[in-house]
């Protein structure tokens, strides 16, 4: 199988799995006890108000009708209207999910830029107690859901020592914008982007770690880290700029699968930290029935795992060493 | 001038049954300039001896006794520090025999060229040094813009030069050829050992050369020393080891070879296998594949006797070599060997 | 580590029906050696010891945590009558409510003045029973997806790993989360969200180590003296790639507890039941995070103990399945 | 969940270490259960109430509910929903035989005409209407009806006296508690704030008149869910209507204490004697955030607004046959008396800009991205989720004292320990016991107390047999440990009530009805009246035939 066909295979696989990602999500929410009109029933005096509402959103007809609508709908790059909020659900959602993938990608940036480090010293000094107590130390942290996570770091760095805001992410008052740079890059949004991204560093900082100890004890194996030592190199060189190197390229593909699944692990952080994200929303807007809006933050969620997920195929097909080297 | 004198060297290295005898009473000279030849079969310690120089071993090695003086320098005692910042490539350099892995694939040669250089080297700016590159390249035949490759761009010649440019670039005392011609094809065997010989000359050093091919160093070495189990059991200038060995082992070697010696006798390998090094007591290592042990060969362990200017042997029986020389070249009394009961050998594993 | 024994098998399988308690003990022989050459590496891995024994502790504080009666009708009988939990999880037991820690109540009470070490040991059961239930379901599933996808390969191949290809797809705890909510927050629904997510792993790693055991000669000749295809895979194969299975089921509890707190975290959590999870979402409720350090933190530590746990057993087990991890020189 | 817990609420206090050796005791047993002399078993109770994720305290009391029940010799299934499927399958389907739900308070509430029109009376029973109970009793229809339309106060509140008395008796709901409570506000930054009845710290009198320390220019107030909509032509929560009257004006607000005042009117509104013409006086020289004046047109252009578009306010308007203005005069000419008129029409109708949304073709899509009202309070900004941004209108006759409001959204939990960090400065929400406890004890923190109007209730399902007959009803309101509810479960927030209409209210709240307080031997008394038996297992029976 050449490289085109593989490609070509993989982006067709690539679109089955987002049509059935769909599928399956428009029959989950379609299984909801109840209807979006739950929610105002104290508000509709008559039975004809409340089912001209459901009218109005559509729900009467046929699932299949509904299906090929809602089919349609995506393909048009539309989400539909938020039955809770009345507005379309992608001038909602966007901004959230802006929100998501800032955290997010912080997190995962310092728990992989941390996490490399810490597994290459860890492969480095292999049988030694520094790496017998790393071990411990990051499988503790993995074991740690999210929630426990936040809430030490929230009793600790709020409660405590009242160093980080609780929650949030933004002192109130300031210019409401969707400039990237306007809206991230300042004082007051790092400040309350510490610790949820910390939080999700913590959890996520054991794959990369254990990972790269894993793929360090391979590579010290080999000739040339002998040859550099041989060469009178600081050991600091030849972990870091040589074995550590070597190493790192398997964890591209793990850090590109890591970063999809984290949007979907994000829920947690979001819920505990109070963070107006794409996974809080996912949560609240299950829970008052309003389907659009929690279909397309799930969407918004798988979608980015299975594009990672392919990501993290091609990024594998070039990084092998095996193509690369041999 | 003497340049490097291991002094009843013991390098052992700990596991979990006890020392491992790799390198037992050792005692070398080397002079400037020279070549010595480290002969023997792997897992004969030669690898160890070598290394010793650059202490590059294993975390669980450990001298016991001894000691290496490196140009004045005591190496056993010298600080990590000083050992990589002074010895290590700045004064003893290393040619592995697998050039292609001993490059880290993510770097092109020149980069790690220049790396080393400005590491030992203060002052030199990156073009400076990456120039003294693209000169050694030129010097042994390769094309100077292939410092800008990376190691899978080079053929296994290829990368086998480059791997000398690189041991060169700091004109050291000694180079460590462990090997260096293994992993080749036989055609280019000769033409990278000319090379490294041509420019051990140019710049001066000299060289310890491992293999287990006697006749690769048998043209190369001014002096040869044949290991066996961890110990050098015959040691004398070339020619000498060439025309007049006197022990067992080396009989049996310079059979293994066909250039060596009569070219009409018969190819014969040495039967048996390489002794367990983990508390080897008493008697001669080499005793239960030796064609020619007594008694006396398996209880006592045999002292060093030197016979002609140099020529040291570790052989009860090195008085009686003409005529186990001749006897040597016959199959027959190898393949004796073979038929004898073996000698009860030491439970679990080689390392 | 002899996992596969080709010969031995072959041997056994040549001789035919006849001698088949000589195959028997062979095949038990081979299954046994996973496993004991997991019980010798487990003498030198002193994590592995400590994960068991943090195991062990939480199943006994599992059964031992209330009586258990079994009733069939109008006749009961108390099978364990022993409770190592001094007081029910909704007893109120302090009139007063949120206290720390006393003689009475070593972990304190919560806002209702409920104990808080009885709750914390009776969620111990929530964990066990959500954990190895989902691990075990999401396993078996996982294995014979991965063991049916490899053995026939094909065009069943082709339609099992694409669903386990867009299985990969779904995220995890947001699918969970809508899965629960949907169905109502019940036991079974908390079970059945996690094993429809948590199989995809097993069925993946045991697809491709059975591909490499297909191409074996054990297997051809099984086939070539006529073994059905049902006997091949789960006879022959199956005992092969089991230390790679228990590796998965191992992650699996891991993973499972780990859902299973985070659903009950957000209030999602099994009805009629407490589990740690829960109890932090009571803190949470209850807006006591500040003070109540000895109402949150004994079920937090639990739940990191017992993942912790399972994933130390889970090391100990990689190095049977990839020796190259073990230390040694 | 909990279900399978036997536990008592006030037995368990004490004896609870009794339990863990007695049932070392036991090994093997048989239930007995042969009866004589009884009838067929009382159907199971299909009891809702919340879960603890919708309402831990009303969860927690369903659950001490549910036990009493078993503890009479009912057998209870108890179903634990969240929020909108409990709204759903008892509102909306009623599927159920006991319900616990709650029933907000609003000043449009303060009126007891909600609470015995639309709650009781039998218009209302159909799927989604507010008479969940489906309570159909003519007699009591015609009390609700006759309040509507006295005009005259004495006689009304004679009326809505008799309605409750009635209620009591026929107890087609078992009123529980007004649910009243404490918003937290950071003392330091606020000099004072002003918790409204009801509403607490979301009270209009509260944003207007709650006074910032003097370095601070902005005050943020933080509540449990965003605003779903600034437009009064969608369907509204309270949240939403909130916020909605501090940027538009109406022609008359709720007072302090609850009775409307004139605003953008001049003086109260002129009433004819038979009570079917309302003539309103607009303030002059009032204009809109955008700088135009405010005339009659737009008063009149709002109602029309209104009637035509609003799903919730059009109701009110119906009454009206016909509207004239004259100068600055507005006259409502109403087709009956209407008592509610000034309460429902005159004081909810917003007075929105004709020239801005004259211009907008669908009126309930919200297009007015700027939200131009004339209100004390004007729009600046909104990012869903984070924050909205208002200013005070300088402009305004009766301006805020606060300069900026900043409303945040979030959980309530992050909020409260945003409130105790300093990070909010006051909150729409009430804190828990604990949470209540603790910022009780914080020097920074005030605590605004409010009572509720709205209330929590039992709602029982008279359409099904068994729940028709007015015993089983009583002996489960005898239950009810409403006590227990209040002082335990919401550490003493809150008021026991009996009657739809909060003690509060004192204009209208009967205080002499029949009333239901935890009472078990009452209960078993009032089943026996209703010739109940019990079986040898304590099991309620129907009387042998």
């Amino acid at each position: 199988m050449g490289l085109r066909e593989y490609v070509v295979r993989r982006i067709l696989q690539l679109v089955l799995t987002l049509w059935a990602l769909v599928t399956l999500l428009f029959v989950l929410f379609r299984m909801v006890p109840g209807d979006p009109t739950t929610r105002f029933v104290m508000e509709y005096p008559t039975d004809a108000e409340r089912q001209a509402r459901i009218e109005e959103l559509g729900l009467n007809e046929p699932l299949y009708v509904q299906y090929l609508e809602y089919m349609g709908q995506l393909l048009r790059g539309e989400f539909g209207d938020s039955t809770h909020y009345r507005e379309p659900v992608s001038q909602l959602i966007f901004p959230l999910f802006m929100n998501t993938v800032v955290l997010m990608f912080t997190a995962l940036l310092i728990a992989y830029t941390i996490g490399i480090l810490f597994g290459a010293a860890m492969g480095w000094l292999r049988g030694s107690r520094f790496e017998r107590g790393g071990i411990v130390a990051v499988l503790m942290a993995r074991s740690s859901p999210e929630f426990w996570v936040g809430i030490i770091l929230v009793w600790l760095f709020v409660f405590q020592f009242g160093l980080f805001p609780r929650s949030g992410i933004g002192g109130y008052g300031g210019e409401l914008t969707m400039n990237f740079v306007d809206r991230y890059v300042n004082f007051d949004f790092l400040r309350h982007l510490f610790l949820p991204a910390l939080t999700g560093a913590i959890v996520y900082l054991a794959t990369p770690a254990l990972l790269m100890r894993n793929t360090m004890l391979e590579v010290l194996k080999a000739d040339f880290v002998e040859m550099k030592k041989a060469e009178g190199l600081p050991e600091r060189t030849v972990l870091y700029k040589h074995a550590a190197r070597n190493s790192v390229l398997p964890l591209v593909t793990v850090a590109a699968i890591a970063t999809g699944a984290a949007m979907g692990g994000s829920v947690i952080i979001e819920t505990v930290f109070n963070w107006p994200g794409v996974g809080r929303e996912m949560v609240a807007s299950v829970s008052r029935n309003d389907y659009p809006v929690a279909m397309a933050a799930f969407l918004l969620m798988g979608t980015s795992v299975i594009v990672m997920n392919f990501v993290a195929d091609l990024a594998y097909l070039y990084l092998d060493p095996r193509v690369k080297y041999e | 001038m003497t340049l490097l004198t291991i002094d009843g060297l013991k390098m052992y290295y700990r596991s979990d049954d006890g020392y491992v005898r790799a390198a037992d009473d050792i005692n070398l000279e080397l002079e400037r300039g020279q070549t010595l030849g480290l002969v023997g079969e792997s897992g004969s310690g030669k690898t160890t001896i070598a290394r010793s120089v650059i202490r590059l071993l294993p975390d669980n090695a450990e001298v016991i006794d001894g000691s290496i003086d490196f140009d004045g320098t005591e190496i056993t005692e010298l600080s990590e520090r000083a050992l990589r910042k002074q010895i290590r490539w700045q004064e003893v350099s290393m040619i592995p025999q697998n050039a292609m892995n001993s490059f880290d694939p993510v770097y092109t040669v020149g980069q790690q060229i220049v790396q080393v250089i400005r590491y030992h080297e203060d002052g030199v700016s990156k073009k400076e040094a990456k120039d003294r590159g693209r000169r050694l390249f030129g010097e042994l035949g390769i094309d100077p813009d292939r410092v800008d490759d990376y190691p899978h761009q080079f053929s296994g010649g290829m990368a086998q030069r480059a791997m000398i440019a690189l041991a060169l670039c700091l004109e050291p005392k000694l180079i460590l050829a462990d090997e260096p011609t293994t992993a080749l094809d036989v055609v280019i065997q000769d033409r990278i050992l000319e090379t490294i010989t041509g420019m051990q000359e140019e710049i001066n050093s000299a060289m310890i050369l491992i293999t287990h091919d006697i006749s690769v160093v048998s043209e190369t070495s001014d002096r040869i020393a044949v290991c066996y189990g961890g110990r050098i059991v015959e040691q004398a200038d070339a020619e000498t080891i060439i025309t007049n060995p006197r022990h067992p082992y080396t009989l049996g070697l310079r059979n293994a070879f066909p250039d060596i010696g009569d070219t009409d006798t018969d190819l014969v390998s040495i039967p048996g296998t390489p002794p367990e090094l983990v508390d080897p007591g008493e008697g001669c290592r080499f005793a239960p594949r030796c064609p020619f042990a007594v008694d006396e060969c398996w209880d006592v362990t045999p002292q060093p006797e030197e016979f002609d200017d140099g020529h040291i042997v570790e052989c009860h029986r090195a008085d009686e070599a003409d005529e186990l020389r001749e006897r040597a070249e016959q199959k027959e009394t190898w393949e004796e060997v073979r038929e004898r009961p073996s000698q009860p050998q030491g439970a679990g594993g080689r390392r | 580590m002899s996992l596969d024994t080709p010969s031995e098998s072959t041997a056994a399988q040549a001789e035919g029906g006849t001698e088949s308690i000589d195959r028997r003990k062979l095949r038990w022989r081979r299954r046994l050696n996973a496993l004991r050459s997991w019980g010798s590496l487990l003498k030198e891995d002193r994590l592995g010891q400590i994960g068991l024994a943090i195991l062990a502790f939480f199943i006994l504080v599992g059964i031992f945590a209330r009586p258990i009666t079994v009733e069939i009708g109008p006749v009961w009988s108390q099978v364990q009558p022993f409770s190592l939990a001094p007081h029910g999880y909704t007893d109120r037991v302090a009139t007063e409510g949120l206290h720390g820690p006393t003689w009475a109540h070593p972990f304190g009470t919560t806002d209702l003045g409920r104990d808080v070490l009885s709750q914390v040991i009776i969620g111990t059961r929530a964990t066990l029973i959500v954990g190895t239930i989902a691990a075990f379901m999401a396993v078996f599933i996982g294995a014979n997806v991965g063991i049916v996808s490899a053995y026939y390969g094909g065009w069943v191949d082709d339609v099992l790993m694409r669903i386990t290809d867009i299985v990969y797809g779904v995220p995890f705890l947001p699918f969970a989360i809508a899965l629960v909510f949907i169905l109502g927050a019940t036991l079974v629904n908390v079970i059945v969200a996690i094993v429809l997510i948590l199989w995809r792993g097993t069925a993946r790693v045991v697809r491709s180590q059975v591909l490499s055991h297909k191409q074996r000669p054990y297997v051809e000749s099984a086939r070539a003296i006529g073994a059905s295809d049902f006997r091949i895979m789960y006879v022959q194969i199956m005992p092969n790639v089991l230390p790679l299975i228990s590796l998965y089921a191992a992650f699996a509890v891991a993973w499972a507890v780990i859902a299973e707190a985070s659903l009950s975290f957000l209030g999602l959590g099994p009805q009629g039941m407490i589990s740690w999870g829960e109890i932090i979402y009571d803190v949470r409720s209850a807006g006591a995070l500040r003070e109540a350090w000895w109402w949150v933190f004994p079920p937090g530590i639990a739940i990191m103990l017992f993942v912790m746990s399972v994933f130390f057993i889970g090391r100990s087990l990689e190095k049977v399945v990839n020796p190259d991890l073990r230390h040694g020189k | 969940m909990r279900s399978n817990s036997r536990r008592s609420f006030l037995r368990s206090v004490g004896v609870a270490g009794a339990i863990g050796s007695a049932s070392l005791a036991g090994c093997f047993g048989i239930d007995e259960g042969d009866d004589e002399e009884v009838g067929e078993e009382v159907p199971e109770i299909q009891f809702v109430y919340p879960t603890s994720g919708a309402n831990p305290d009303r969860s927690e009391l369903g659950g001490l509910i549910a036990d009493n029940m078993e503890e009479i010799g009912f057998e209870v299934d108890r179903q634990e929903l969240d929020f909108d499927p409990h709204v759903d399958q008892t509102v909306g389907n009623h599927d159920f035989d006991v319900s616990l739900l709650g029933w907000g308070g609003t000043p449009e509430r303060i009126d007891p005409h909600i609470f015995l029109m639309d709650m009781h009376h039998s218009d209302f029973t159909g799927e989604g209407g507010r008479n969940t109970p489906g309570y159909e009793n003519p007699d009591y229809d015609e009390l609700a009806e006759a309040q509507a339309q006295e005009v005259d106060e004495e006689a009304r509140r004679d009326i809505v006296f008799e309605a409750q008395a009635m209620l009591a008796e026929d107890q087609p709901r078992c009123y529980i508690a007004n649910e009243g409570g404490d918003h937290p506000y950071n003392s330091e930054r606020l000099e004072s704030v002003n918790p409204t009845l009801g509403e607490g710290l979301n009270g209009f009198w509260n944003f207007m008149l709650a006074e910032p320390a003097d370095d601070v220019d902005q005050v943020t107030f933080g509540y449990s869910s965003d605003i779903i909509s600034l437009n009064p032509m969608q369907d509204l929560a309270t949240p939403d209507r909130q916020f909605i009257r501090l940027i538009y004006d109406q022609l008359y607000r709720f007072g302090e204490e609850g009775e409307p005042i004139p605003w953008l009117a001049e003086d109260d509104p002129e009433i004819d004697e038979d009570g079917t013409t309302f003539t309103v006086q607009i303030r002059e020289g009032h204009s809109f955030h955008d700088g135009e004046e405010v005339t009659i047109d737009d008063v009149l252009f709002s109602y029309e607004l209104f009637a035509e578009y609003s799903p919730t306010y059009s109701v009110y308007l119906d009454p009206i046959e016909e509207m004239e203005t004259d100068g600055n005069e507005i006259t409502f000419h109403l087709s009956e008396p209407d008592a509610t008129f000034t309460r429902n029409a005159l004081a909810q109708i917003y007075i929105f800009p004709e020239h801005i949304w004259s211009e907008i073709d669908d009126p309930t899509q919200q297009d007015d991205e700027e939200y131009i009202g004339s209100g004390p309070f004007q729009f600046q900004a909104w990012e869903r989720e984070v924050e909205m941004q208002l200013t005070s209108f300088d402009d305004h006759f009766e301006p805020p004292v606060m300069d900026t409001l900043i409303r945040v959204p979030g959980d309530e939990d992050a909020l409260m320990d945003q409130i105790e960090a300093h990070e909010i400065d006051m909150l729409g929400n009430d804190p828990t016991p604990t949470q209540a406890d603790r910022m009780d004890e914080d020097p920074d923190i005030g605590l605004a107390t409010f009572e509720a109007i709205g209330h929590a209730k039992l709602a029982y399902n008279m359409r099904r047999d068994h729940m028709d007959d007015v015993h089983i009803r009583r002996a489960i309101s005898y239950c009810v440990p409403k006590e227990a509810f209040i002082e335990d479960i919401r550490g003493g927030m809150g008021t026991v009530t009996h009657s739809p209409i909060a003690p509060v209210l004192e204009d209208w709240h009967n205080p002499d009805v029949m009333e239901f307080t935890e009472d078990l031997d009452a209960a078993r008394e009032e089943l026996e009246e209703g010739e109940y038996v019990w079986d040898g297992d304590d099991q309620l029976h129907y009387p042998a035939e």
